[in-house]
């Protein structure tokens, strides 16, 4: 399955690991936040409606 | 911004502007002289270019001499002669002394003479009095009331009675605002 | 507006800030780094216009955070920015004096520096027709930099962040015209080029300046 | 249907992303593994560069969004300055750090793949070094969005930056090109086929790419819904502490 | 004295005083000389240890003045001078406060910068070594000057030009290290010498700076 | 220094200076706190360590909050517990404001909340109640009141009437001498 990547493993699996690992982290570091954001809004708005009434 | 508050000034007048620490004197203040945006109401000036501010911060530099720096401010609003302005404040003495070196009130003195020579007509105090003996209050009520019947127009934030017979305005039951609020975000509501 | 110009340059000489400073930190760059590369004579001739170069923009940026931060401090600046002067013309001003009290003293002593580092006498004149070009850019790019970031808290840092890029131009093309004035190359392109950039950033950016400022007064 | 600008309206907006957001994340995922398993395993080494040809795919659509999310930046930046338009001051925001780390990946590939080709990590290029600065500005455009207090000053001047920045972006690439002459490759998605690379190589790039595209464009809305919800959150707070 | 050194770290965090301002100017530094001396790559491998020596000391000098001066301004200096810690350990606590905001992210950005400048391998961690062991100097040596130019009107100037004889040893030999690590020589002697500067400078001149400090407040 | 100026004060009392502008009352409360050297004359204080001085500076960092400001000086005077010092000063719902944001006299209030802190005897205060509204100075005899009840001493400049029934020097016909003129150049003379 995996290809012979010859003396040059090291280069590619490395560039293929830094660069997948960037952007798995900016994905779920943007998840995240939008998880958590979404989250306070929700008990925000929750608790201004119950303010109100 | 303070909610419901309205008034309105007439030349030759003065209003005094009390309330409790933090209720929102020196912002109001502000937004009068247009250094930040009101939150909501309307403020109308006839002519911005006429009005003048002097706030906590004095604008004064430790570095140069009490002449220089009122020579400066002067010069930006287009005046020349500043002897006058010196005398009525009580200043003609210190006028060599780097200004770093004036004591508190003193300081003020030089801070409320610049407002005098920006030669604007309507005055927007903040605590003009603070760190200023009973002598120099006087001086400076003499200085308004001549300001006021020049055909001036004033509004003062202050704690303390400053011996003007004007009309104040409690400033206690209004609130002010987290300035957070802005106009614009109501967008988002 | 001649007023604040004759302030400025008084308070920059009285206070120190930055005339003097710029010029010390120029002096140190330049004589520091013989101790930090190491004596070999060769070296530091080919270095050297690059050197005095990074010296005066160091010396630039160092001073940058003063021009708007001491007099949003003391009141100033909202006292200016609602007196008749218009403020794009405060900005000018404002870079003017700066250029004046960093700027220029570099220039001045460029020669001098230029010997310490051994660099030729024709190297000598590039450095100094290439300084006398550059660093206005500098100090107008700066003073955009410091408008940005006036009354913000890191200030200092951000300002750094922000004007190093855009510098660059002007040090690449500036320390060309230096460095091929040195070796005896052409140094008309790189001049020619220099003088666009410093002539786009005097056009244009007070008026980026003053928006920015009036942006961060509100 | 109304006009466009309807979208700029942050609830609109949110409800649009909300509806679009699955298939765009759902696109973007399919093609970034069909290309890079496509690129990965099934395509031959090259002659000269070996195995790190493989780099390509991930070097090349990272530095193109790298330099093409700053433009859309920069749009965005436009279009508050002119119409004050609340989420494209946001998206300019939500899109700035997603540019960052495209730039890091690109000078990240480029320093490993240099390696083996130029025999260092890092030389002073004229692109490689226009990546750097680009990253500086990318740096400074975050750092000013977070330091500045009130929001829409902070759009305000980040969008001056932004515009500002460009002009000089563009400067400095000449500035560079002209002090160095470079190592790195001329563009090879030109329209000239003689400098192109081979087919077995070029197909899968543009899988890559449009990968990289959709991903961006996910990213993009999602991080620019969460921004709305931020402000939203902060103006009810405010609303609640003064009412 | 914790509590010092805590509402310091603080301070430099949240304000930008010097944290970040450092670091920042660091990478300025060391990405700017190659735009200033050219690309041509074995003169930048040969003057990199400097530059990064360079680099660090600048930075140094740059955030020093904030370590008393700010306190001068608001009054806190004065009142820490009434307080019942020791003015000598208001003085160490200063300078190293100013070393983890300052030295300390400059040993650890070095190899990164290092690269950049094409420092070979071995080179770097002689680089991290030299660093590591002469920063607390320049911070010490830092907080000595600023001690002596608190209150004065030019402080800043003043400042940079007191502090940069005394940093000639440690730059000497703290380049001296770097360079003979990157090029192989033998590393024993000055780093011995770097580490006997550090550590006489430590000892001894927090207790110059606390007296010194003491007479300006009088 | 001023000339002929002659006072003690007892524990459980306080003095107030009054007196014009510039005559002296900020250099003569340092010259008590050991900030400058005496020009001529003695000052006798039992116990250094016991005083403590506000000025027209309050040693306010803008970047810290308010709980973080008073917590630092508690500390540094070896105390823990600001709670009660926060109550009594108001300031109890601004604890984690940026002392940055606070209005002129919540910033005034902070300032004068390290003196409880600092958990000394002697308080020399240079213009304790500038910008503070009437509540709050009345706040602050309180908390005076209740230090010299506590067998505490203060020594305060001020050009207001604080309310506090005690002695009051002026200092007026004495005169301030340039602060040039020090002690050691008397060889000279
Ligand atoms: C840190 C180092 C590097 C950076 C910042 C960098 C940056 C870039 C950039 C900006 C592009 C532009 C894409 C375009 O304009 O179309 C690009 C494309 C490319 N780079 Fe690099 N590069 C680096 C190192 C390398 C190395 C070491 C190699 C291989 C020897 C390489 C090979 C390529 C190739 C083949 C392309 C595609 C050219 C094209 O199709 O347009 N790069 N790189
Ligand atoms: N940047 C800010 N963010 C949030 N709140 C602020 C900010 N600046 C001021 N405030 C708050 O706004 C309120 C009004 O402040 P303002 O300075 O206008 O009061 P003031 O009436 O002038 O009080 P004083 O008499 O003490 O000067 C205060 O409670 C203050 O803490
Ligand atoms: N460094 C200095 N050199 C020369 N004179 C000075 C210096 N500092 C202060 N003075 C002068 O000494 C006098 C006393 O100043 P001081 O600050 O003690 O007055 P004060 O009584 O506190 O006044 P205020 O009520 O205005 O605060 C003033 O006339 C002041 O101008
Ligand atoms: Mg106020
Ligand atoms: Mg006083």
């Amino acid at each position: 399955m995996m290809p012979d990547l010859g003396k040059y493993a090291a280069t590619v699996l490395s560039a293929y690991g830094g660069a997948l690992a960037l952007l798995v982290a900016l994905v779920v570091a943007s998840l995240w936040r939008s998880a958590r954001v979404a989250r306070t809004l929700r008990e925000v708005e929750e608790r201004v409606r119950h303010g109100r009434d | 911004m303070l909610e419901g508050v309205n008034f309105a000034v007439a030349p030759g007048e003065a209003v005094v502007l009390t309330g409790p620490n933090g209720v929102g004197k020196t912002t109001l203040l502000r937004t009068i002289a247009g250094l930040q945006p009101p939150y909501d109401g309307k403020i109308v000036v006839p002519d911005v270019e006429a009005m003048t501010y002097a706030g906590h911060a004095d604008g004064i530099k430790a570095a140069l001499s009490v002449a220089e720096n009122l020579m400066f401010w002067a010069r930006v609003h287009g005046q020349r002669d500043i002897s006058g302005t010196l005398e009525d404040f009580a200043l003609t003495d210190l006028a060599s002394r780097p200004a770093g070196q004036l004591s508190a009130g003193q300081k003020r003195r030089l801070g409320l003479a610049r407002l005098r020579v920006t030669g604007r007509t309507i005055w927007l105090l903040d605590e003009p009095t603070v760190s200023l003996d009973k002598g120099s209050v006087d001086l400076f009520g003499q200085v308004v009331r001549r300001h006021l019947a020049g055909g001036g127009l004033a509004v003062i934030a202050s704690h303390i009675d400053m011996g003007l017979d004007v009309r104040v305005i409690d400033l206690t039951p209004y609130r002010a605002r987290a300035k957070v609020a802005r106009g614009y975000d109501e967008v988002f509501l | 507006m001649t007023a604040l110009l004759i302030r400025d340059l008084r308070l920059a000489v009285r206070a120190g800030g930055g005339f003097g400073l710029g010029l010390a930190f120029f002096l140190i760059v330049v004589v520091l780094v013989p101790f930090a590369v190491g004596p070999a004579m060769g070296l530091l001739e080919r270095i050297a216009p690059g050197v005095l170069w990074i010296g005066a923009l160091l010396a630039c940026l160092l001073s940058l955070d003063r021009i708007f931060a001491l007099d949003r401090e003391d009141g100033s600046l909202d006292l200016l920015a609602v007196s008749p002067l218009p403020l794009e013309g405060v900005v000018a001003v404002k870079a003017l004096a700066h250029w004046l009290t960093t700027g220029l003293p570099l220039v001045a002593v460029a020669p001098v520096l230029g010997l310490l580092l051994s660099l030729p006498g024709k190297g000598v004149i590039w450095l100094v027709v290439s300084l006398l070009a550059g660093t206005p850019a500098l100090s107008v790019i700066g003073t955009f930099g410091a408008a940005l970031t006036v009354g913000l808290k890191r200030g200092g840092l951000l300002l750094s962040l922000l004007v190093l890029p855009l510098y660059v131009p002007t040090l690449i093309f500036g320390a060309e015209v230096a460095r091929a004035g040195a070796t005896g190359l052409d140094t008309a392109t790189p001049l020619v080029l220099l003088a666009a950039v410093t002539c786009v950033a005097v056009a244009l950016l007070p008026f980026a300046s003053a928006a920015v400022l009036r942006m961060n007064l509100r | 249907m109304g006009s466009f600008w309807e979208y700029a309206n942050p609830k609109r907006f949110t409800q649009v992303v909300d509806r679009v957001l699955p298939a765009v994340s759902g696109l973007a995922v399919a093609a970034l593994v069909a290309g890079l398993i496509w690129g990965f395993f099934f395509t031959p080494d090259d002659y000269r560069q070996g195995s790190t040809v493989k780099i390509i795919y991930l070097h090349v659509p990272s530095a193109l969004l790298a330099i093409n999310a700053w433009l859309m930046m920069l749009v965005a930046s436009l279009v508050w300055l002119v119409r004050r338009h609340h989420v494209s001051a946001l998206a300019a925001r939500a899109a700035a750090p997603v540019g960052a780390v495209m730039t890091v990946i690109a000078l990240l590939t480029g320093a490993i793949w240099g390696q083996p080709m130029w025999g260092t990590w890092w030389a002073w290029d004229p692109r490689l070094t226009s990546f750097l600065i680009l990253f500086l500005f990318y740096l400074g455009y975050i750092a000013l969005w977070s330091a500045v207090e009130n929001d829409d000053t902070a759009a305000d001047l980040t969008s001056v930056l932004c515009i500002v920045g460009s002009v000089f972006a563009i400067l400095s690439r000449y500035a560079v090109n002209f002090w160095n002459q470079g190592l790195h490759q001329g563009a090879s998605l030109s329209m000239d086929k003689e400098e192109n690379v081979a087919d077995v190589f070029y197909i899968p790039l543009l899988v890559c790419i449009a990968g990289f595209v959709l991903l961006f464009i996910a990213l993009v809305l999602l991080r620019t819904r969460t921004e709305i919800r931020a402000r939203r959150t902060r103006a009810l707070l405010a609303r609640e502490v003064t009412a």
